[in-house]
């Protein structure tokens, strides 16, 4: 048990302090791959907490698709530049308002009427979170599915989109030359 | 047993583990230029030991004792990380991966299939840093085809996996070998073909080797590697030969079922190692028949396919498993 | 249909194509060990050869410097004091920078200069690479024994008038036109 | 494992997220923003089904992936698009609807 705790407080405190340097970082590359570590770690916690199945679709989902995605944006735009951070920008003010009047309603909430007890994790496994999915939830599996299908014809669209504007470009520096 | 002495036996088991592993990687290598040789009428490395046996050893010592260069230009945080991400994934997948009966580290593991597949995805991107942070356009290239291609094909890797799964109704390989009465590869041969060649893929392997083919992007990703971190990358491609041959092994060969290892688990451990070395010798040999395939060849037959026939075969076998059992 | 039947078809011909392969003789030769049998109009290290008379057949023409591609010989020529017969004084070959194309060997008109068979050439420092006259000159009279080029030129040499060698004619006396 | 000092973690990563969307203007830093406000919400999601031991939780934290899923693959292409055709990579250059006025007021 001291082990877990160890292990587990070590993972979360990577996973802030990674998410934390999101706000520091200049290049986007590093950003993302911060992000990626914070969400490895998350990963850990929740194998932890007891649920393997969604620690292994974090992994598989977040780091293996979607940060992957994210990864080869920023590795195919145009523009590699670094970006500071700039402090001095007036416009920054009502954003922080904003976030601190946030985190008090936050930790208001939070803090305020919550009454817990402290118990050990069970594990549950792929099984359950199957048998609930097909189960109970199948219509919201359907209406999940529905929404990565319209993602995909979404990102057809906008990629002949693309497409059509370098196809448009091509003749220009043809004439160019 | 109690943790005075766990964690020590642990260690000692963990190290001599990666040191065999590091080890039979070295003589993937040697066996892979030895046969390469004997098939295309030459003799390979024989000189360094009977056999030429030592050859993998000296070829380590060399990489080991260069230079540790990093050129100017590199992103250097990253160009550091990548080569030892890709080692300590694959060096992790190995983990639950059962060599015998009741012999390996974390077989029982209740979702070890899908921890093979979340490390395989943190596999690429050790090869995609490596690529991108040494910043130079073949390298970049490289990475670009990394990405595109090990996505890809991870889809349809997942896709065949989901087969096996459905058969032996656990995420789990120890299970998944205990369920295998009759080699899944009978039970499940589009899945056996579309695993493979996805694995073939995942490993850079000819055909698949665009991320550094030779002949097009000097070295692709590792370019503007050497010494040290170059060992580790090609440590790294390696253990994943050999790991996509254990995991072929233990999910459609049967793993360590043989004659007599139900009951002398060693000699189980003698079946497992002799199918995982029919299956190098099989990549072996497939480098040296096949030629590269085109870019665009490689992602029209991914996707066009390889994907669908994984997706017939899971429908498959859900209909056939459902009326039958 | 017919498509998959040609995949498979040259899939497996390949494999059986590079299995066969495997049980074939070797095309290559352990090579310190067992020595490789080399053609005869190998090009390997450059030597200087003499006539059958044990003369030295280089006559400083310069032909040999002037076509290398990769400037690597270097000539100074000189007469000798009895017959004011031309020969080399320095002859330096620079095998670093030898390609070994053999452009010299075809360009000899005396053919002094020649490749021989020998390409362990092994050094450990650069300066040793560079062959000077007494390294290239061989007592050896090369792939052709019995040429010698002043017995056949219409060259007056000591024991030789113009017309007296090996093929010649006697000169024509250009002053009558008679026959 | 103690509920409230998990909860406290997921709070701090939404936080953190909120900041960096708030903070940082570039469009890729924005959208990891994003993601790591989900992340804290798919930690306090798996944490609340573990403590009253359902499987709930972890149902609703796939569902969030995916949707961060396809929300993202969307995003990043109009990112793309957004360099492409605007030549912009902070949200404040985007200003493209945004109508000119000269000193005195007027539409230039």
């Amino acid at each position: 048990m001291m082990l877990w705790h160890f292990v587990f407080w070590l993972s979360c405190a990577v996973a802030v302090v990674c998410s934390a340097s999101l706000l520091f970082v200049r290049k986007p590359m590093h950003g993302a791959v911060y992000l990626t570590t914070a969400m490895c770690a998350l990963a850990l916690a929740f194998y932890l907490l007891g649920a393997p199945f969604i620690a292994m679709m974090q992994l598989i989902l977040y780091v293996g698709a979607i940060m992957v995605l994210f990864v080869f944006v920023i590795m195919l735009s145009p523009l590699q530049e670094t970006f500071p951070l700039q402090l001095q920008d007036r416009s920054l003010w009502p954003g922080l308002i904003l976030l601190i009047l946030m985190l008090l309603e936050l930790g208001a909430l939070l803090f305020g009427g919550l009454q817990v007890d402290p118990t050990t994790p069970q594990i549950i496994d792929s099984k359950a979170v199957g048998e609930l999915l097909f189960g109970h939830y199948k219509l919201a599996v359907e209406a999940i599915s529905t929404l990565l299908l319209a993602a995909l014809v979404g990102v057809m669209y906008f990629a002949r989109h693309l497409q059509r504007h370098q196809e448009r470009k091509l003749p220009e520096q043809q004439e160019a030359k | 047993m109690s943790p005075w002495l766990f964690w020590p036996l642990i260690t000692i088991a963990m190290v001599v583990v990666i040191l065999g592993l590091i080890l039979a990687a070295g003589f993937t290598v040697f066996g892979e230029r030895r046969i390469l040789g004997l098939l295309q009428n030459r003799y390979g490395p024989n000189q360094a030991g009977p056999f030429g046996l030592l050859q993998a050893i000296a070829d380590a010592v060399k990489l080991l004792t260069k230079e540790y260069f990093l050129p100017g230009f590199v992103d250097q945080k990253l160009y550091k990380l990548a080569p030892v991400l890709v080692v300590v994934t694959v060096l992790l997948s190995f983990v639950v991966v059962p060599i015998g009966k009741g012999i390996s580290f974390a077989a029982d593991f209740n979702v070890g299939l899908l921890f093979i597949l979340g490390l395989s995805s943190l596999h690429v991107y050790g090869i995609f840093l490596g690529g991108w942070s040494s910043s130079t356009k073949y390298t970049v290239l490289g990475s670009i085809r990394t990405i595109a291609q090990l996505i890809s094909y991870e889809l349809a890797m997942g896709v065949a996996l989901l087969g096996v799964v459905l058969l032996s109704g656990s995420f789990s390989l120890e299970d998944i070998v205990l369920k295998q009465d009759i080699a899944y590869i009978f039970l499940q041969p589009f899945g056996f073909i579309v695993f493979f060649i996805a694995g073939i893929a995942e490993t850079n392997r000819l055909p698949f080797d665009l991320p550094e083919a030779e002949n097009e992007l000097a070295a692709g990703f590792n370019t503007e590697y050497g010494g040290m971190p170059f060992a580790m990358f090609f440590l790294g491609e390696y253990l994943g030969i050999i790991f996509i041959s254990c995991l072929t092994t233990t999910l459609y060969l049967g793993g360590w079922h043989g004659p007599w290892a139900e009951s002398y688990p060693l000699v189980g451990v003698f079946w497992f190692a002799l199918k995982t070395l029919a299956l190098l010798f099989f990549f072996i040999w497939m480098r040296a028949s096949v030629p590269r395939v085109r870019w665009d060849q490689l992602m029209s037959f991914g996707w066009k396919y390889l994907l669908p026939l994984g997706l017939v075969n899971i429908i498959a076998t859900a209909l056939i498993s459902a009326l039958w059992m | 249909m017919k498509n998959l039947k040609n995949w498979v078809g040259e899939i497996t011909g390949a494999f059986s194509a590079t299995l066969k392969h495997a049980f074939a003789e070797r095309d290559t030769v352990c090579y310190p060990a067992e020595k490789p049998d080399l053609p005869e109009r190998w090009r390997g290290r450059i030597i200087l050869t003499v006539t059958p008379e044990g003369e030295e057949r280089c006559v400083a023409c310069y032909l040999c410097s002037s076509v290398c591609p990769s400037s690597a010989i270097t000539i100074q020529g000189a007469e000798r004091e009895d017959d004011e017969r031309r020969y080399a004084e320095k002859f330096e070959i620079d095998f670093t920078r030898c390609i070994f194309c053999g452009l010299c060997e075809e360009a000899c008109p005396t053919r002094a200069i020649q490749t021989t068979n020998d390409f362990e050439m092994g050094a450990s420092s650069r300066a040793e690479l560079v062959y000077d006259k007494s390294r290239l000159l061989e007592n050896h009279t090369g792939k052709y024994p019995d040429f010698d080029y002043f017995k056949r030129a219409g060259v007056p040499i000591r024991g030789k008038d113009v017309g007296e060698g090996a093929n010649e004619k006697p000169p024509v006396d250009v002053y009558t036109l008679l026959p | 494992m103690n509920l409230l000092a998990v909860l406290f973690v997921s709070f701090l990563l939404f936080a953190i997220g909120l900041a960096v969307i708030l903070v940082r203007r570039q469009l890729l830093f924005v959208l990891m923003g994003i993601e790591v406000m989900t992340n804290g919400a798919v930690l306090a999601a798996v944490a609340a089904g573990q403590y009253w031991h359902s499987a709930d939780g972890q149902v609703l934290s796939l569902f969030m992936m995916l949707v961060a899923g396809s929300e993202l693959a969307i995003t990043l292409l109009l990112a793309m698009l957004s360099y492409r055709y605007l030549k912009v990579s902070r949200i404040d250059q985007m200003n493209q609807l945004q109508d000119k006025l000269d000193k005195e007021g007027q539409l230039l």
